[in-house]
C-alpha cells in the first residue's frame, strides 16, 4: 500500500464520486457525510504521506512510475518532492473542510458533491504527477466541474463568472499545451518526464523556435497558462467574478487551491525546466509581483463586497509569493511556497467566514452592517482572527511567510521590495477598515436577531486557525518539510545561470 | 493424388456450387444442404492441407469440430424451418422478408 | 488404380453437387447430396483421415441427411415422391459465384504447389486426434459439448408446436 | 535568571488566555483578581531580578540565551533573551505600571460590558511588551512589535461602539504599519548586509568590518557608511510610529478613547516607551548622521506636541500631547548621545506620567459617576471646562496631581528634574562639541537646546493650567461638583505608590543630593560602546566630560524657564490677572493652530488618506470597469463579433458546400433504398460481389 500511496490519495476521490452518484438522491445526509468521510480518509492518507516522507531529501519520493502510452513515451509518472508535500497537504485538509461549507447549498446536491470530488481529484492530480502530460490532463480534469460548480450553484450572476472562468482558463491552457508539446519535441528523446525535461534544461536553453530562443518562447507561453491561474496582474480579472458568484465552498477551493497551481506550475516547471529563461524573466516578474502586491491591495480598499475585498487581498497575497519565487534566494523561495500554504489556509477562512454572514444576511455589502460584535461575539472574534492572520500579524504564519519572501527578495530587487514593504501597509488598511465597518460601531438594527456562528461552521474554521498560528509560533516542520528540495531548486537554477553566464 | 492442388480445386468447386445453393434456393432445407456443401469443402481443405503442408493432426481435429458444428446447425435450422413452416404453411425463404423496413 | 478411384471419387463429387445445386427435385437433391458426403468420406481416405472418413458418413449420412430428409417429408406433402423446388436470381448469383470461383482458381493454380509441399501419409490418425482433443483441445471439446447441448435444447424447443 | 525572564514573559499570556476563554464564566466571581496576582507575580519576580541586579552592581552585565526558530541552511533567524541592566530596570517599569493598572482597573472598569476581555488584553500587552523588552534580535523585537499594536488596537477599541473609538483603534494600528514598514526596510538591510538581526552580532560585525563589502549589492554598490545611515534611520522609523514622535504622532492623541488605565499602561507609560527602548537597543550602531536626524526629531516633536498642548482643554488629551513632547525629549537625548539621559527620563516618566494618567482616571471616574447620577449623557466628563474647584473633594488625587506635575515642570526634589535636566545638558553639550552629523555640518546644532528648553517652559505652563483649571478656582458645574467624590482605594493606592516614585531620592540613592542624578541609575546604567568607528559624532570621554561642565549652567536655565511658564500659568488661570480669551484672540492664527493641532490630521486626511482611497476607488473601478469590460470582455465581445461574421461566411459557402453534398446523398440514398429488398439472399450476393471485388483486388 505504501508503494501506491500517491495514486489512492488521488483517486480515491472519483471512488467517491461513483459511489456517490449511486447514492439516491433522497438520501442527503449518506450524500454528504459520504463526501466528508471520503475527504476525511484522503486527508488521513496525506498525513500519512507525510509521516513517511523524508525530509532531508529534497529528491523525489513515493514515485510510482509505470510506462502509459508508450507509443508516445508518455508515462504515468507520480512522485512528491518538498514543493508539492504541502500543497497536497493543503488540498486534501481544504477539500476535507470545505465540504462542511458545503452543507447549506439548496439544490442538486449529488451532482454538487460527484462534481467537488471529481475536483478535488484534478487538484491533486496536478500536485502529484510528475510526467507533464499527466498533469496537464489533470489540469483539464479540474477545469471541468470547477465550471459547473461555478455555473450552476453559484450566486445571481453565475454564468457569465463561469463562462469567464472557464475561457480565461481555457486560454491559459492552450498555450500551456504548447508550451508543453513545444517541450517534449524538443528534449531528445521526446519526453514528457519533468525530471528529464529539467536535465536537458541546457538544450532548451540553446534551441531556436519561431526564431526566437527556444527556452524564452516556452517559457512565456507556460507563464501566461500559470500566470492566469495564479492570477498575476493583466490576468487576473476572472478572479473577483469567480469568487464573488462562487458558493462558500468553491471559493474556499478556488482561492485555497486553484490560485496555487498556477505558481506550482512555475516552480515544478518553468523554474527546473527552463532555468536560464527564468533568471531572464526574474526582473520582470518580480515587477508584476509588485504590481500584484500593490494593485491588489488599492482595489481591495475600494471594494464594498466584502467577498470581493477578500478576492482582490488574494491577488495581493499571491504577489509576494511571486516577488519571492522571482528573488532566487533560499530566503524567498522557501517564503514563497510557505506563503502559498499559508494564503491557502488564511484565504480559506477569511472566505468561510463571509460565507457564514452571506448565509445568515443574505448579502455582503461591508456598508450594510455594522456593529455586528455585539450580537454574533464569537463570529467577530474568528474573524478577527482570520484578518489578523490576513494581514500578518506576527504569530499567524502569514508574517512569517511575507517577511521571508521580502527579506529573500531585497538583495536581488532592493527597490521593488522596498515599494512591496507598502503593501504591508494596505493590507493592514483594508482589512481593519472592513472590520470597523461591519463589526464596529453602532448595531444596525437589521440584524438583531443575527445568529452567531454554529458548530459545524466552527468546526471547520478552527482547524485553519490553529494550523494558521501553530506555524505563525513554530513554523519549522513545513519550512523542514519543503526547503530542502527549494533550496536544491535555487542552486541549480542559479548554478544554471551561471553556467550561461547571466 | 499426390497434389494439394487437386484437393484445393475439389474444395473451390464444392464451394462455390454450395454458395449458389444458398443463393438462390428458395426452400429453407435447400438452403441447408448449401451450406453442408460449403462445410464440406472447408473440411477438404483442413485435411488436405494437414497432410501436405503442416503434418500435424490439427486439421483433422479442426474438421472434427466442424462436423460437430454442421450437426448443431443442422438441427437448429430443421427446427426453424420447421417453425416457419408451422407458422406460415410453406418454407419459402424468399417470402420471409420482414427484414424490409 | 488409385489415382483412378481418387479421379472417379473427384468427378462424383462434383457431380453430385452440382445435382444438389441444380436439382429440380428436392427429393433428388437430397440423395445427390449423400453421394457428396460418400465421395468426401472418400476423398478423406485418399488424404489418410480414416478417424475423419468414418466420422463423415456417420454424422453426415446417417445424422444430418437423415434429418434432412426429415425435414422436407415434414414441410411437405408425401403424396408425391416428387417435390419440385425453385429458384430466385439465378442469373446474377450464377455470375457472382462463377466470379468469384474463377479469382479462387486462378490464386490457388497460380500458386507452385507441388514444389514446395510434401504429402505425409499418417499411419492412423484416430489415437493422435483422441489425444490432441483432450489435450490441447480440450477448453474446446468442453465448449463444444456445451453447443452441443444448447443446439439440443433450442431444437427441442424451437420444433415445439405451441412456441 | 533566564528562566525567571521567561516566566516574566509568559505569564501575563497565561493571564491572557484564561481570560479569553474562561472570563466570561467567572466575570461576577472576581476572576479578575487571577490577572492581578498573575501581574503582581510577575512584579515581584522582576523585583527579584531588581534586586540582583543593584547587588551585584555591574554596569556590563549581560546574559543572551537563544534557540532556532527558523532554519532554511543558509538563512537562520534564532530567537532569544537578551537580559541586561537596562533590560531588568524596564521590566521592572513594565510589571510595576501593569500591575498597578491591573489593580485601579478593578475599580475603574467595574460593571463594563467586556470586562473579562478588558483583562486579558492588558494580560496579552503586558506579555508582547515584555517580549520586545527581553528580544535579543531585531525580528523578534519586530514580532513583538506588531504584537503591542495589536493590543494596543484591541485596547483603543475597547469601546467600538463608539465610532471615535474604532476609528482611533484603527489609525493607531495604520499609523504605527508605517513606521512598522520602515523599521522592516532597516531590517532587510541589516539582514542583507550583516547576516544577522541579533544586536550583539550586529555591534560585533559592524565593528569587525567585513560587512563593508557586502554594502554594495545594495542600491547600486552605495558608501557603507551612508548604508548603515539609512539602516538606522529606518530602524528609527519604527520608534518614530511606536513613540508617536513627528510626523507619525497624530495616532497617540486619538488613543485616548481606549479606557484610561490603558492610557496609563500603554500610550504613556510602557508601549509608547517602547521606541525609545528600541532606539537604546539599536545606539550602538548609530552614524553620527543617523544620530543627528534622531535628535532633530525628537527634539522637533519635544516642542511641537507642547504647543498643542496649550489649548487642549480635554484633560487626557493635553496628557496625550505632554507624553509625545516627552517621548520627543527622550529620542532626543538618544541623539545626542545623552544615552543615560534618555533611559533615566523614560523610566522617570514611566512613573510620573503613569502616575498623573491613573489621576486623571480618578477625576474622570469621579466626573462620571456624577453625570452618572443625574443622568446627563451630553456632558463630556473629560472637559476641563466642566471641572473646578476639585481640589476639596478629592484632596489624594490632588496630591498626586500636584507631586507629578511637579516632576515633569521639572521642580527639583522630583525625579522629572534630573532626567530632564540631564538631557538638558546633553543638549547643550551635543550643541558645544559635536562635529559630525548633518545638524552640525549646516551648523544648526544650536537648534536642539531651544527646543529643549522651549518644550520646558511650554510643559510647565500647560502642566499647570491643567491643575488650575480642574482642582483650583469655582467649580464650573455646581450640580455636577455636588456629587464628586474622592475614589476607591484600589485606585488611589497605585496612584501614591507611582506619586512617591516620582520623587528624586528613589533613583538617587545611596546618595542624598536632590540636584545631582548621580546614584544606582547611573551606576548600572552606562552608555555602550558604539559600534561605529569611523565618523562618530564626538568621542565619549569628551561627552561625558562635557555633560558634567554643561550641568549647572542647564540647570539653571531650566529652572528659569520653568519657573517663567509656572509664573504665566499661575498669572492666567489662577489669579485671571491676564485673561485667556484676551491672549487667544491676540496670538489669532498661532492659538487657532495650537487647537487644532496645526493641521496635521487634516493633512492626512485631506492630502493623503482621502486622494489615495480615490485612487484605490480609481483603481477598483479601473479594474472591473474599465480593463474588464472593454478590454478583457472586449476581446470576449470581438470575438463574438468576428464569429458572428464567420458564421454568416460559414452559412453561405461552407454551409452551402455542405448542404450541396447533401443533395446528392439524399438522391443516392433515394436510389439505393430499392436495394433493401428484406431478402437475406439479395443481401447475401450484394456481400459476395463486395467479396469478390475485395478478393480480386488482392489476388490480381
Amino acid at each position: 500500500m505504501e508503494n501506491h500511496l500517491l495514486s489512492i490519495v488521488t483517486f480515491l476521490p472519483v471512488l467517491g464520486a461513483l459511489a456517490i452518484i449511486l447514492v439516491p438522491k433522497e438520501k442527503l445526509d449518506i450524500i454528504r457525510w459520504g463526501a466528508a468521510a471520503i475527504t476525511g480518509i484522503q486527508l488521513i492518507f496525506a498525513i500519512w504521506i507525510l509521516s513517511v516522507f523524508d525530509f532531508a531529501s529534497g529528491d523525489v519520493q513515493l514515485v510510482e512510475h509505470f510506462a502509459w502510452i508508450p507509443a508516445f513515451n508518455i508515462e504515468y509518472f507520480l512522485g512528491i518532492d518538498g514543493l508539492s508535500a504541502p500543497m497536497v497537504l493543503l488540498t486534501a485538509l481544504l477539500s476535507f473542510l470545505a465540504v462542511f461549507s458545503s452543507w447549506n447549498i439548496d439544490k442538486a446536491h449529488k451532482g454538487y458533491f460527484a462534481l467537488f470530488l471529481l475536483l478535488d481529484a484534478g487538484m491533486m492530480g496536478v500536485f502529484t504527477s510528475l510526467d507533464f502530460f499527466l498533469f496537464y490532463i489533470f489540469w483539464e480534469v479540474m477545469l471541468l466541474p470547477m465550471y459547473f460548480l461555478i455555473g450552476i450553484w453559484g450566486g445571481p450572476q453565475r454564468e457569465y463568472a463561469a463562462i469567464k472562468f472557464f475561457l480565461y482558463t481555457l486560454f491559459g491552457s492552450v498555450l500551456l499545451l504548447l508550451g508543453m508539446l513545444a517541450l517534449y519535441f524538443l528534449s531528445e528523446p521526446h519526453t514528457f518526464n519533468m525530471l528529464i525535461l529539467a536535465e536537458q534544461s541546457a538544450q532548451f536553453g540553446q534551441a531556436i523556435l519561431l526564431g526566437m530562443n527556444a527556452g524564452k518562447v516556452i517559457f512565456i507561453l507556460l507563464f501566461v497558462g500559470f500566470a492566469i491561474k495564479v492570477p498575476i496582474f493583466p490576468f487576473h480579472t476572472w478572479l473577483p467574478l469567480a469568487h464573488v458568484e462562487a458558493p462558500t465552498a468553491i471559493s474556499v477551493i478556488l482561492a485555497g487551491v486553484l490560485l496555487k497551481m498556477g505558481t506550482y506550475g512555475f516552480l515544478r516547471i518553468s523554474w527546473p525546466v527552463l532555468k536560464e529563461a527564468t533568471l531572464w524573466f526574474a526582473l520582470p516578474l518580480a515587477i508584476l509581483g509588485l504590481i500584484n502586491i500593490i494593485y491588489g491591495a488599492m482595489a481591495a480598499l475600494a471594494q464594498r463586497d466584502l467577498k470581493k475585498m477578500v478576492a482582490y487581498s488574494s491577488v495581493s497575497h499571491m504577489g509576494f509569493v511571486l516577488l519571492g519565487m522571482a528573488a532566487l534566494t533560499p530566503a524567498g523561495m522557501n517564503g514563497a511556497v510557505f506563503q502559498m500554504f499559508n494564503h491557502g489556509t488564511i484565504s480559506a477562512m477569511l472566505f468561510m467566514l463571509v460565507g457564514v454572514v452571506y448565509d445568515r444576511a443574505h448579502h455582503r455589502d461591508i456598508e450594510g452592517f455594522g456593529g455586528l460584535a455585539k450580537v454574533v461575539p464569537v463570529y467577530a472574534g474568528v474573524t478577527a482572527l482570520a484578518f489578523f492572520a490576513g494581514l500578518g500579524l506576527p504569530g499567524f504564519s502569514g508574517f512569517i511567510s511575507e517577511a521571508l519572501t521580502l527579506i529573500g527578495a531585497f538583495p536581488v530587487f532592493t527597490w521593488i521590495t522596498i515599494f512591496a514593504t507598502v503593501g504591508i501597509v494596505l493590507n493592514a488598511g483594508y482589512f481593519l477598515w472592513a472590520y470597523q465597518r461591519v463589526f464596529m460601531g453602532e448595531l444596525n438594527s437589521k440584524y438583531e436577531k443575527l445568529e452567531d456562528i454554529n458548530g459545524r461552521e466552527l468546526f471547520a474554521l478552527i482547524p485553519l486557525a490553529i494550523i494558521t498560528f501553530f506555524l505563525g509560533v513554530y513554523p519549522t516542520p513545513m519550512l523542514n518539510l519543503m526547503s530542502t528540495t527549494l533550496n536544491q531548486l535555487v542552486e541549480v537554477v542559479k548554478s544554471a545561470g551561471m553556467a550561461a553566464g547571466l | 493424388m499426390d497434389h494439394l492442388s487437386s484437393y484445393l480445386v475439389l474444395s473451390a468447386i464444392l464451394f462455390s456450387l454450395g454458395l449458389y445453393t444458398v443463393v438462390t434456393r428458395k426452400n429453407g432445407v435447400a438452403i441447408l444442404m448449401g451450406v453442408e456443401l460449403i462445410l464440406n469443402a472447408a473440411n477438404i481443405n483442413f485435411v488436405a492441407f494437414s497432410k501436405f503442408v503442416t503434418h500435424t493432426l490439427d486439421g483433422h481435429l479442426i474438421s472434427v469440430f466442424i462436423i460437430m458444428l454442421a450437426a448443431a446447425e443442422a438441427a437448429v435450422a430443421l427446427a426453424i424451418v420447421l417453425n416457419l413452416y408451422n407458422n406460415r404453411g410453406h418454407i419459402n425463404v424468399d417470402e420471409a422478408n420482414a427484414l424490409k423496413q | 488404380m488409385a489415382d483412378f478411384i481418387f479421379w472417379v471419387i473427384w468427378i462424383l463429387i462434383v457431380v453430385s453437387a452440382g445435382l444438389v445445386a441444380f436439382g429440380k427435385n428436392l427429393i433428388h437433391s437430397v440423395f445427390a447430396l449423400m453421394g457428396t458426403f460418400l465421395g468426401v468420406a472418400g476423398i478423406y481416405i485418399f488424404l489418410n483421415a480414416d478417424f475423419l472418413a468414418v466420422t463423415q458418413i456417420v454424422v453426415y449420412v446417417g445424422g444430418i441427411l437423415v434429418l434432412l430428409v426429415f425435414g422436407i417429408m415434414l414441410t411437405n406433402q408425401i403424396s408425391t415422391a416428387k417435390i419440385s423446388q425453385s429458384s430466385v436470381q439465378r442469373g446474377l448469383g450464377l455470375l457472382v459465384v462463377l466470379a468469384l470461383l474463377a479469382i479462387l482458381l486462378t490464386a490457388l493454380l497460380s500458386h507452385d504447389w507441388v514444389g514446395t509441399t510434401q504429402p505425409l501419409a499418417f499411419e492412423e490418425t484416430a489415437r493422435g486426434i483422441g489425444r490432441l482433443l483432450f489435450t490441447d483441445y480440450l477448453i474446446l471439446f468442453e465448449i463444444a459439448s456445451v453447443l452441443l447441448l444448447g443446439a439440443l435444447i433450442g431444437a427441442a424447443t424451437l420444433a415445439r408446436k405451441e412456441l | 535568571m533566564i528562566n525567571l525572564a521567561l516566566l516574566i514573559l509568559f505569564l501575563p499570556l497565561l493571564s491572557f488566555a484564561l481570560q479569553i476563554f474562561f472570563g466570561r464564566r467567572f466575570e461576577d466571581k472576581k476572576g479578575e483578581w487571577v490577572s492581578v496576582g498573575i501581574q503582581f507575580t510577575t512584579l515581584i519576580m522582576s523585583l527579584a531580578m531588581f534586586v540582583m541586579m543593584i547587588s551585584r552592581n555591574d554596569p556590563n552585565f549581560s546574559l543572551e540565551m537563544q534557540k532556532s526558530w527558523l532554519d532554511l541552511g543558509v538563512f537562520k533567524i534564532d530567537l532569544g533573551v537578551y537580559i541586561d541592566n537596562v533590560t531588568i530596570i524596564m521590566l521592572n517599569v513594565v510589571a510595576l505600571i501593569s500591575s498597578l493598572v491591573h489593580l485601579y482597573s478593578t475599580a475603574y472598569m467595574a460593571g463594563d460590558v467586556r470586562y473579562s476581555r478588558y483583562f486579558g488584553f492588558l494580560g496579552i500587552f503586558t506579555f508582547s511588551m515584555n517580549g520586545i523588552v527581553l528580544s535579543n534580535s531585531l525580528f523578534m523585537i519586530y514580532m513583538f512589535w506588531e504584537l503591542v499594536g495589536l493590543s494596543s488596537y484591541l485596547l483603543i477599541g475597547h469601546w467600538w461602539e463608539k465610532k471615535s473609538a474604532a476609528d482611533a483603534a484603527k489609525k493607531a494600528f495604520i499609523t504605527n504599519r508605517v513606521g512598522d514598514i520602515g523599521m522592516f526596510m532597516g531590517m532587510m538591510i541589516i539582514a542583507t548586509v550583516l547576516g544577522t538581526f541579533n544586536f550583539q552580532l550586529i555591534a560585533d560585525r559592524i565593528l569587525d568590518g567585513t560587512w563593508a563589502s557586502n554594502a554594495g549589492m545594495l542600491f547600486g554598490g552605495i558608501d557603507p557608511h551612508k548604508l548603515l545611515t539609512i539602516a538606522g534611520v529606518l530602524v528609527f522609523m519604527g520608534a518614530v510610529g511606536k513613540s508617536a514622535q513627528f510626523p507619525l504622532h497624530v495616532w497617540l492623541p486619538d488613543a485616548m478613547e481606549g479606557p484610561t488605565p490603558v492610557s496609563a499602561l500603554i500610550h504613556a507609560a510602557t508601549m509608547v516607551a517602547a521606541g525609545v527602548y528600541l532606539t537604546v537597543r539599536i545606539f550602538p550602531f548609530l552614524t553620527a548622521d543617523a544620530m543627528a536626524t534622531i535628535a532633530f526629531i525628537g527634539g522637533f516633536t519635544a516642542l511641537y506636541a507642547a504647543t498643542i498642548a496649550i489649548t487642549q482643554n480635554d484633560i487626557k488629551k493635553v496628557l496625550a500631547y505632554s507624553t509625545v513632547s516627552q517621548l520627543g525629549y527622550m529620542v532626543m537625548a538618544l541623539g545626542t548621545g545623552a544615552y543615560v539621559a534618555g533611559f533615566f527620563h523614560l523610566v522617570t516618566h514611566a512613573m510620573f506620567k503613569g502616575a498623573l494618567f491613573l489621576a486623571s482616571g480618578s477625576v474622570i471616574h469621579a466626573m462620571h459617576h456624577s453625570l452618572h447620577k443625574l443622568d446627563d449623557h451630553q456632558t463630556d466628563p473629560q472637559d476641563m471646562r466642566n471641572m473646578g474647584g476639585l481640589k476639596a473633594k478629592m484632596p489624594i488625587t490632588f496630591g498626586v496631581f500636584m507631586v507629578t506635575t511637579a516632576a515633569i515642570s521639572g521642580i527639583p526634589l522630583f525625579s522629572g528634574f534630573l532626567s530632564k535636566d540631564a538631557i538638558l545638558a546633553g543638549t547643550w553639550t551635543y550643541a558645544a562639541n559635536v562635529h559630525d552629523g548633518w545638524l552640525a555640518n549646516l551648523h544648526m546644532a544650536w537648534i536642539l537646546p531651544v527646543f529643549g528648553f522651549g518644550a520646558a517652559a511650554i510643559t510647565a505652563f500647560y502642566m499647570f493650567r491643567l491643575i488650575f483649571m480642574t482642582f483650583y478656582g469655582e467649580a464650573k458645574k455646581p450640580d455636577i461638583f455636588k456629587h464628586i467624590h474622592e475614589s476607591p482605594k484600589v485606585m488611589t493606592v497605585p496612584l501614591v505608590i507611582l506619586a512617591i516614585l516620582s520623587t528624586f531620592i528613589v533613583f538617587t540613592l545611596p546618595s542624598v543630593n536632590p540636584i545631582s542624578d548621580h546614584g544606582w541609575f547611573t551606576e548600572v546604567v552606562q552608555s555602550p560602546e558604539t559600534a561605529v568607528t569611523t565618523g562618530a559624532a564626538f568621542d565619549l570621554e569628551h561627552f561625558e566630560h562635557g555633560m558634567h561642565e554643561a550641568h549647572v549652567p542647564a540647570m539653571v536655565t531650566s529652572l528659569i524657564v520653568a519657573g517663567l511658564g509656572i509664573l504665566l500659568s499661575v498669572l492666567v488661570y489662577l489669579l485671571n490677572k491676564i485673561s485667556a480669551e484676551n491672549l487667544a484672540t491676540k496670538l489669532g492664527a498661532l492659538y487657532r493652530g495650537s487647537l487644532n493641532k496645526w493641521y496635521m490630521d487634516e493633512f492626512y486626511i485631506n492630502g493623503i488618506i482621502r486622494p489615495f482611497l480615490k485612487g484605490c476607488d480609481a483603481v477598483g473601478r479601473f479594474d472591473l470597469e474599465f480593463y474588464d469590460h472593454y478590454l478583457i470582455n472586449g476581446w470576449g465581445r470581438n470575438t463574438k463579433r468576428t464569429s458572428r461574421g464567420v458564421g454568416f461566411a460559414d452559412d453561405l459557402i461552407v454551409d452551402g458546400a455542405v448542404n450541396f453534398s447533401g443533395i446528392i446523398f439524399q438522391w443516392l440514398g433515394w436510389t439505393l433504398k430499392f436495394i433493401q429488398t428484406g431478402k437475406i439472399q439479395n443481401y447475401l450476393i450484394f456481400v459476395l460481389i463486395g467479396a469478390a471485388v475485395l478478393f480480386a483486388v488482392n489476388v490480381y
